[in-house]
């Protein structure tokens, strides 16, 4: 177990490795000369050869690469192209907001997810199910971004006028409303389906009715019997949905004007400002792989099969 | 010798093909009736559209203009015009992305699956790295780098797509290459492409159609999140994810602009998935017919 | 206990329908059964019999509902009771022992809890329960210390986990208990073993048996009384001797002459055939660096039935893989018709591979649901002979030969029935006019009377000079159709011969154990 | 984000009076009322005016600013630095709303003799800094070292070519001696520029001290910084609020919503989008400028096809003038002639105004050999608002006459790159108001920084300039740049459509706002002459 635990990391961070240098190798096929790009209209050849110098670019592409490397491990992630402030100062902040929009849309969609999956799951084929199994295909199938715009036009200043549709810093709490309800929307269905599939297979299976067979009340069957094994699977998969959020917030953050990585990542496409690019896919990959690594581990250690038949 | 047997002989139709299954679900139809209204507004919307994609015949952001049922847009143009032509290089772009990240995938998918070896972990690991990118995330950081065209985006998606499809497929070959049949093939030594191709191709297509379904609805979330950002197709195209994009400014003032195209994904995708539903319910009864 | 006769269990007009179209699972069932004594339920797969054993306890599987009949047990009528009432006497009055103890078990549970829940009875303190659970578990032979308690149904074996599941039913002391083929996978040893401990069981704690199986003979030799079941129904019913000897139903008739009976005598000494077509000596096999197969010989002669006979696990599979070419890590001397084989199909002459030909245990999956019968019988012919001039002829041919009609050759193998599906194996292997016909437990997935069928099929084949290589882990199968066997016993050869030989004087410990343990029956007007 | 070097105000020639100015606007055919409003001395702001009221705090949602704002004095990029920059800091000279230079810090600024290579600044009296200490000759030599220094030299040093730092002089207390090495009749305007203020020596843009309107107090990088007021500002009574707040608003949206939940009283650049949000209420306002900010196309003059002047006159005859500005700007913008320099004494207003002549464009083109065939791109950015919008626009024009036009989007930091292939045959830019010298220096002469026409090697065009140049006489020098502004009407490489107005947003309580036509928004952030309504 431990030991498959460990070659799981190995992986992860192997992929990271791989990650890193495809980032790194993205971020140099960037046209355009950076330190150009640094001083725009201000650029006079001298000011640009002492920025080359600076940045380190007339090394060769390779020393680059150890030198960013050996920088990030150590928590450098270099320094800003648009501000020249150091990237891991900068991206504080936008991380921490992501990371607490995130929180919220988990901590919101979570529970409401499991108990509507389970109750389906329970009350199988009624009309709480199929409405359920309803609402969640068309939820899951509208981009998120959609699902934003709707609820937009629907609860925003153009529409009913309850919450408003872009973030301000000096703004109130109710801003936090329409992002974290659009994220919400996007991370639960699937943990609504699986929670209802993992229920309802747990519940037809043998061991189940084997429990109702001695005599188990219904609240032992569902309590000690079913539950334990539903845990495995939909762990997985909220650690799934939550590791997709790290991609799944830039559309999101863009749309609602949110101060976090996933609007520094497009900003700093826009600019062009290739070290906050590489931190902040970087980043967001990195959170990715660890989360889903977490779910791998989490089948691992839920399911006692699972560790018996994965090799 | 023997005599026949006993069992029933009385020859058994044969059940339901996959679609006619699929089509049994009331979801299935109410997806192809929405999808196929999106479909045909996209695809006949150029020909009935009033105006050119690219004239002006509004103030931009002007609603209540004679000739023009929902005003114009950030420049003034049509919004009924554009939305008329905007569907198609969606529909397009996806289709053309689904179609070959799941072809692709299926092909790495069943030989990954049924070669294994090294070669299946090469393959395997390969797409753990690939997979390790969020979607999104690698799309945004290849258009950023390449800046954005068409082909750009359909190979992009594509490739996300593939080693999402290789897996699946994978995993239904595994199924498939430990049913006898294959080994059968393999005993009277069919050559491995003949087997690929004739043996477990044909038995992983319920898989296959299930995933081209959620891959195809997916493409048209990731180009239409694109055009959103800004990193799909460009102005002037008229473009329904561009045009969320262009319009979102005047959200309040015009919301037609996007209400227009933001429906129409949604509808499409919605459609979409009800299809995928169907067919992927249907698959799950055949393959159960199938066993017993 | 209490009268030994009193009826503990009594149906009567019992009907299961199922939802929502309303066909009938089981018709107008009324059986009924004593203490201390076992009915034997028996039916091929359809019947209804898991059906019925399931609403015993008045459980019905989703989409299924009892709609009439009386089902009293000790006295009570669960039909009567609510849902709270029945659960009362769940476990105590009437348990269940379930096909599949790996599934039934909760695989997230420890034993121990698993164990003393079922007793459910509030009126015992926790060192009751425990002492009453250790109780039961000597009684079925199995550790009683605490670590055991502690273990997770996966850490034990298969016949372990059964021995649980009849633990976990006895520990109520039930008036009555419901065993769903509760031996289903296990070896004959282990099988007689879980079989004595039920016997005993039933006996020691008075409790009414209901012993559900496809399995005639098993049934023979435990059950007091027997009742068939034939498509919901119960066609025949009445004391087990009786049953056996004189059946009145035709459907009770044809499943007995279907049972393969050990003959121990009789055989017919084959002689020494002509130079073997397939000679195999030193052959060791395995999987990496785990050894299956050690120091392998057998030999088939043109025209002979060679039986390997083994359990699951004894490397059978695996022998009849490697000499099909499917198995690739092997060595040793292989020779066919005079020339090594070598490891993989695909190294092998085309030729070589028409001549030897494979058919597997499951039909369900050795056919490409997706081509049609005829595609199924041409591919390999097109592939190892060559384009057929007359390809009708050749599909008619086979299927002839399979003892189908040319007409199936349109079927999708969806459109056939198991039986069929095996008929249409055996044409597609016998369409390229092999000389051995490697036959791997082609009959375990189908019903007796089907097995019968094909058995007969094979030595029409046999009859007509094709040598055969019989694997099977049925030693009265092999007893009718062999005229040699070799005994497989962990990967090596424990014992081979002729049949005569084997069965009437086995030499082997392994061999004899197993002629022992395997249940029989005397079949009075058997066979007529 | 735009970038902002070139993005200075409107500048105005030294030996031009004011009057000459005001002659020159009011006689220009497409100057609207606001313009005409803002030559007159009435505020703009607010519902009624009365007198300035003392006291409160003004917060100004600023459209702009990120991860890259400073305080430095010299260095400012970014629209909410400028913003920074005119509340915390003075300049010599300043432009007023109508583009005319006065001296600020300065009492006055002459030069000595003829050709404008010496030159004597006196300071006003009785100036201080926010520390109190008084702000003195070598105060300004320091700053202006600061802004010269070889080694490092600020945005402002390009203004002054052959200002010699080594020669400025302290004569006394409240006198600099300025020598320039070449004559710099352009002077006075460079001393104007914002980011060319006066700062103590000693000056550390860590701790901002400078003699502007408002004193430093909180600045938080990416967000908001606050001011109190400078008790010692050289205005009487100015500024009359007690604190000024300035809060980054990059997004469009959200600075809209700051002000419509009066989280801010005022904001700038309101989008065309929201104009009719801000006038459905009730309590808010928008002061509309016009400006001399102008959106050229650009055309090489050295590249095919617009190597030929007929190709280049089709292509100004394509142009749809008001529909561009309709659709482009929303209306929001004047129709040009081709001609920049708006606000300069010699802009002519007697050219006759160029229309669309599909026609003529179409029968020049067939002229220089290109008959329905000329395929041209047309590289575009997101450089400024409507930008890109008028390349669109300017594509749907062009079909008309059988031009097809492509667009070639190019990232707004990489527009003036040259890998991107910088200057275009075809492109675009936007240009705050300049005086025609000024401007031609920057963006036409041969070695101009953004030569992106190439039209400088014109020998007619620059034989007129470069006398001009040189001459002192403002008539003579007028009648100069005339003659070179006909010949580039007639057949330079620029397509100047229109002019920009600036919308800026506020509350109905926000008084003493005035529209200016620098390009800069608010009146060029001129904080100090604001006032609220006290309760």
């Amino acid at each position: 177990m431990s030991r498959l635990i460990a070659v799981r990391l190995f992986f992860g961070a192997l992929t990271l490795w791989a990650v890193s240098l495809v980032v790194f190798a993205a971020t140099q096929a960037l046209p355009g000369d950076a330190a150009l790009q640094i001083l725009g209209r201000d650029a006079t050849p001298e000011r640009v050869e002492a920025l080359r110098q600076q940045l380190s670019l007339n090394e060769p592409v390779a020393v680059q690469y150890l030198q960013w490397l050996q920088g990030v491990v150590q928590g450098d992630l270099g320094t800003s192209f648009s501000n020249r402030q150091p990237v891991a100062e900068f991206l504080a902040e936008p991380v921490m907001n992501s990371l607490t929009l995130m929180g919220w849309a988990a901590l919101v969609a979570t529970p409401i997810a499991l108990f509507v999956g389970a109750f389906s799951a329970l009350r199988r084929d009624r009309s709480f199910d199929h409405t359920a199994s309803m609402g969640t295909l068309v939820i899951a199938s509208i981009p998120e971004f959609v699902v934003g715009i709707l609820l937009i036009l629907l609860l925003g200043p153009g529409g009913l006028d309850l919450f408003p549709s872009v973030y301000a810093r000096e703004g109130g709490i109710d801003q936090w409303i329409l992002p974290v309800l659009t994220l919400s929307l996007a991370v639960a269905p699937p943990i609504v389906r699986m929670m209802r599939a993992t229920m309802i297979e747990v519940l037809e299976s043998e061991y189940v009715q084997q429990a109702r067979l001695k005599g188990m009340g219904e609240r032992t069957v569902l309590w000690r019997h079913a539950a334990p094994n539903a845990i495995g699977p939909v762990a997985q998969v909220v650690a799934l949905q939550l590791a997709w959020l790290a991609g799944g917030v830039v559309a999101i953050e863009f749309l609602f004007n949110f101060p976090g990585v996933g609007k520094v990542l497009m900003d700093a496409i826009e600019n062009r400002d290739v070290p906050l690019i590489q931190a902040s896919v970087l980043l967001i990959a990195g959170v990715y792989i660890v989360v889903n690594l977490i779910a791998d581990v989490i089948g691992l250690a839920a399911n006692p099969k699972v560790r018996v038949a994965n090799r | 010798m023997s005599e026949p047997s006993t069992e029933t002989t009385t020859g058994r139709d044969r059940g339901p093909g996959l679609f006619r299954t699929a089509w049994g679900y009331g979801r299935t139809k109410v997806g192809v009736a929405l999808t196929g209204l999106i479909v045909l507004i996209a695809v006949l919307g150029p020909f009935v559209a009033p105006y050119s994609p690219t004239e002006f015949v509004a103030k931009p952001f002007e609603t209540g203009v004679d000739g023009a049922l929902f005003g114009g847009d950030e420049r003034g143009r049509d919004v009924l015009t554009r939305f008329l032509w905007g569907g198609w290089t969606l529909l397009l772009l996806a289709l053309a992305s689904a179609g070959i990240g799941v072809l692709a995938g299926t092909v790495i998918g069943i030989i990954a699956g049924y070669q294994r070896g090294w070669l299946d972990d090469v393959l395997m690991r390969t797409n753990d790295v690939l997979l390790a990118f969020p979607q999104l995330i690698a799309a945004l950081l290849v258009m950023s780098i390449l800046g954005p065209q068409p082909w750009l985006i359909v190979a992009v998606i594509a490739v996300s797509h593939m080693p999402r499809v290789a897996r699946v497929i994978r995993e239904a070959t595994r199924k498939v290459i430990e049913q006898d049949y294959v080994k059968a093939a393999e005993a009277i030594g069919l050559p491995r492409h003949r087997i690929m191709a004739f043996e477990i191709l044909p038995n992983v297509t319920s898989p296959l159609l299930v995933e081209l379904g959620l891959r195809l609805t997916y493409s048209i979330g990731v180009v239409a999140v694109l055009g959103f950002l800004g990193m799909g197709l460009q102005p002037p195209t008229a473009d329904w994810g561009l045009m969320i994009n262009e319009n979102r400014q005047g959200m309040g003032v015009q919301p037609w602009a996007v209400a227009l195209p933001v429906t129409a994904i949604a509808i499409l995708t919605i459609g979409a998935n009800l299809v995928t539903d169907g067919l992927s319910r249907a698959s799950i009864g055949i393959d159960r017919g199938v066993q017993k | 206990m209490t009268d030994e006769h009193s009826t503990a269990l009594s149906v009567e007009g019992l009907t299961v329908i199922g939802r929502p179209s309303d066909v009938e699972i089981i018709s107008d069932v009324s059986v009924g059964v004593g203490r201390g004594r076992i009915l034997g339920l028996v039916g091929e797969s359809g019947s209804g019999k898991t059906t019925l054993g399931l609403s015993l306890l008045a459980h019905c599987k989703r989409a299924t509902e009892i709609t009439s009949g009386r089902l009293v047990v000790a006295g009570h009528d669960l039909t009567d009771l609510d849902e709270r009432g029945v659960r009362e006497l769940r476990g105590r009055a009437v348990a269940y022992i379930p096909q599949s103890p790996a599934s039934a078990l909760n695989p997230a549970l420890r034993l121990g809890v698993q164990l003393a829940e079922a007793l459910h009875d509030g009126s015992l303190s926790k060192a009751e329960a425990n002492a009453r659970v250790r109780e039961v578990l000597r009684e079925v032979a199995l550790p009683d210390d605490n670590a055991f308690l502690r273990r997770y149904p996966h850490q034990l074996s298969g016949g372990q986990q059964q021995r649980v599941a009849i633990a976990m039913a006895f520990v109520g002391r039930p008036d009555v208990i419901v065993l769903d083929e509760p031996t289903t996978g296990l070896d004959v040893t282990t099988q007689k073993h879980v079989l004595e401990t039920i016997r005993a069981m039933t006996r020691d704690y008075g409790t009414a048996g209901v012993y559900i199986s496809h399995d005639m003979a098993v049934v023979a030799d435990l059950a007091d009384e027997i009742a068939v079941m034939y498509r919901g129904e119960i066609v025949e019913r009445g004391d087990a001797q009786e049953v056996l000897s004189a059946p009145e139903h035709p459907y009770t008739r044809k499943l007995l002459a279907a049972v393969p009976l050990l003959r121990t005598s009789g055989h017919e000494d084959p002689g020494e055939g002509p130079e073997p077509l397939l000679r195999v000596s030193g052959l060791a096999a395995g999987y990496g660096r785990t050894r299956v197969l050690e120091d392998i010989d057998v030999s088939v002669s043109p025209g002979e039935c060679v039986a390997l006979l083994g359990e699951s696990g004894s490397g059978k599979t695996t022998l009849s893989r490697s000499l099909a070419g499917l198995h690739h890590e092997f060595t040793g001397e292989v020779l066919f018709d005079g020339a090594q084989l070598a490891t993989s199909s695909y190294r092998r002459t085309a030729e070589q591979r028409r001549r030897i030909q494979y058919v597997f245990q499951n039909p369900y999956e050795a056919l490409n649901p997706r081509k049609r019968v005829r595609d199924q019988i041409l591919g390999p012919y097109r592939h190892l002979v060559g384009r057929p001039i007359d390809a009708d002829g050749v599909v008619a041919e086979a299927l002839e030969k399979a003892a189908l009609p040319a007409s199936y050759a349109d079927r999708y193998p969806e459109q056939l029935s198991g039986g069929e599906r095996q008929r249409v194996c055996i044409a597609r292997a016998v369409a390229t006019r092999p000389d051995l016909l490697i036959c791997d437990e082609i009959t375990s997935a189908l019903d007796v009377s089907v097995q019968s069928e094909i058995v007969a099929l094979l030595r029409g084949l046999q009859d007509e000079g094709m040598a055969l290589l019989f694997v099977t882990h049925n030693i009265a199968l092999v007893s009718n159709i062999a005229e040699r066997v070799a005994i497989l016993q962990g990967g090596r050869i424990a014992e081979q011969g002729t049949v005569g030989q084997i069965m009437s004087a086995p030499e082997h410990e392994y061999t004899r154990a197993l002629i022992a343990d395997t249940p029989d029956f005397e079949p009075a007007a058997a066979g007529g | 984000m735009t970038s902002e070097h070139n993005d200075k105000p409107f500048s105005i020639n030294p030996f031009t009076s004011r009057r000459s100015v005001l002659k020159a606007s009011a006689a220009g055919a497409a100057v609207a009322p606001v313009l005409v409003a803002c030559g007159s001395d009435s505020g703009s702001g607010g519902s009624g005016d009365g007198e300035p009221q003392q006291g409160g705090r003004l917060r100004v949602g600023v459209a702009g600013g990120g991860a890259s704002d400073t305080l430095d004095a010299h260095d400012p990029t970014d629209n909410v630095d400028i913003a920074r920059n005119y509340a915390l800091y003075a300049s010599l000279m300043r432009y007023d709303y109508d583009g005319t230079i006065e001296p600020y810090l300065a009492e006055s600024l002459e030069p000595e003799g003829d050709d404008g290579t010496e030159w004597t600044l006196v300071l006003k009296e009785g100036l201080t800094f926010h520390d109190d200490s008084p702000v003195t000759a070598d105060d300004v030599v320091f700053s202006l070292k600061r802004i010269l220094d070889p080694d490092d030299p600020m945005r402002g040093a390009g203004d002054m070519p052959g200002v010699d730092p080594d020669k400025l002089e302290a004569v006394d207390e409240r006198t600099v001696r300025i020598h320039v090495d070449e004559p710099l009749v352009t002077l006075p305007e460079a001393l104007a520029e914002y980011y060319n203020a006066i700062v103590p020596e000693g000056y550390d843009p860590e701790s901002p001290v400078g003699c502007g309107p408002f004193k430093y107090s909180e600045f938080v990088v990416g967000e908001y910084s606050l001011f109190e007021r400078h008790e010692g500002f050289h205005i009487e009574d100015q500024p009359y609020v007690d604190e000024l707040e300035i809060v980054n608003f990059p997004e469009d949206d959200a600075r809209v919503n700051a002000l419509t939940s009066d989280n801010v009283d005022i904001i700038t650049q309101v989008p065309h989008s929201q104009v009719s949000v801000l006038e459905g209420n009730d309590s808010l306002d928008i002061m509309e400028s016009e400006t001399g900010m102008w959106l050229p196309f650009t055309m090489r003059v050295d590249e095919e096809p617009f190597d030929d002047v007929r190709v280049r006159q089709a292509f100004r005859l394509i142009v749809d003038r008001q529909e561009m500005i309709d659709q482009a700007l929303a209306g929001y913008g004047q129709v040009g002639n081709d001609m920049y320099a708006r606000m300069d004494p010699s802009y002519p207003e007697d050219f006759d105004q160029r229309e669309q002549d599909i026609e003529k464009a179409r029968e020049l083109l067939a002229d220089a050999g290109y008959e329905d065939d000329l395929e041209v791109e047309l590289v575009t950015g997101d450089i400024s608002a409507g930008v890109v919008a008028s390349a669109e626009v300017f594509q749907e024009q062009a079909r008309e006459a059988g031009v097809t036009v492509n667009l070639r989007r190019v990232n707004a930091s990489d527009y003036w790159n040259e890998e991107e292939g910088f200057p275009y045959a075809f492109g675009q830019d936007f240009w705050s108001a300049r005086h025609y010298i000024t401007q031609a220096a920057q963006g036409s002469v041969v070695g101009a920084p953004y030569n992106e026409t190439m039209w400088g090697e014109n020998e007619e065009w620059l034989e007129a300039l470069e006398e001009a140049r040189t001459t002192a006489d403002e008539d003579e020098r007028n009648e100069l740049l005339r003659e070179a502004q006909r010949v580039e009407y007639e057949e330079g490489g620029y397509i100047v459509w229109g002019f920009v107005n600036l919308l800026d947003g506020h509350g109905t309580h926000v008084h003493g706002l005035k529209p200016a036509v620098s390009g800069h928004p608010l009146g060029s952030y001129a904080f100090h002459t604001m006032w609220l309504d006290q309760a």
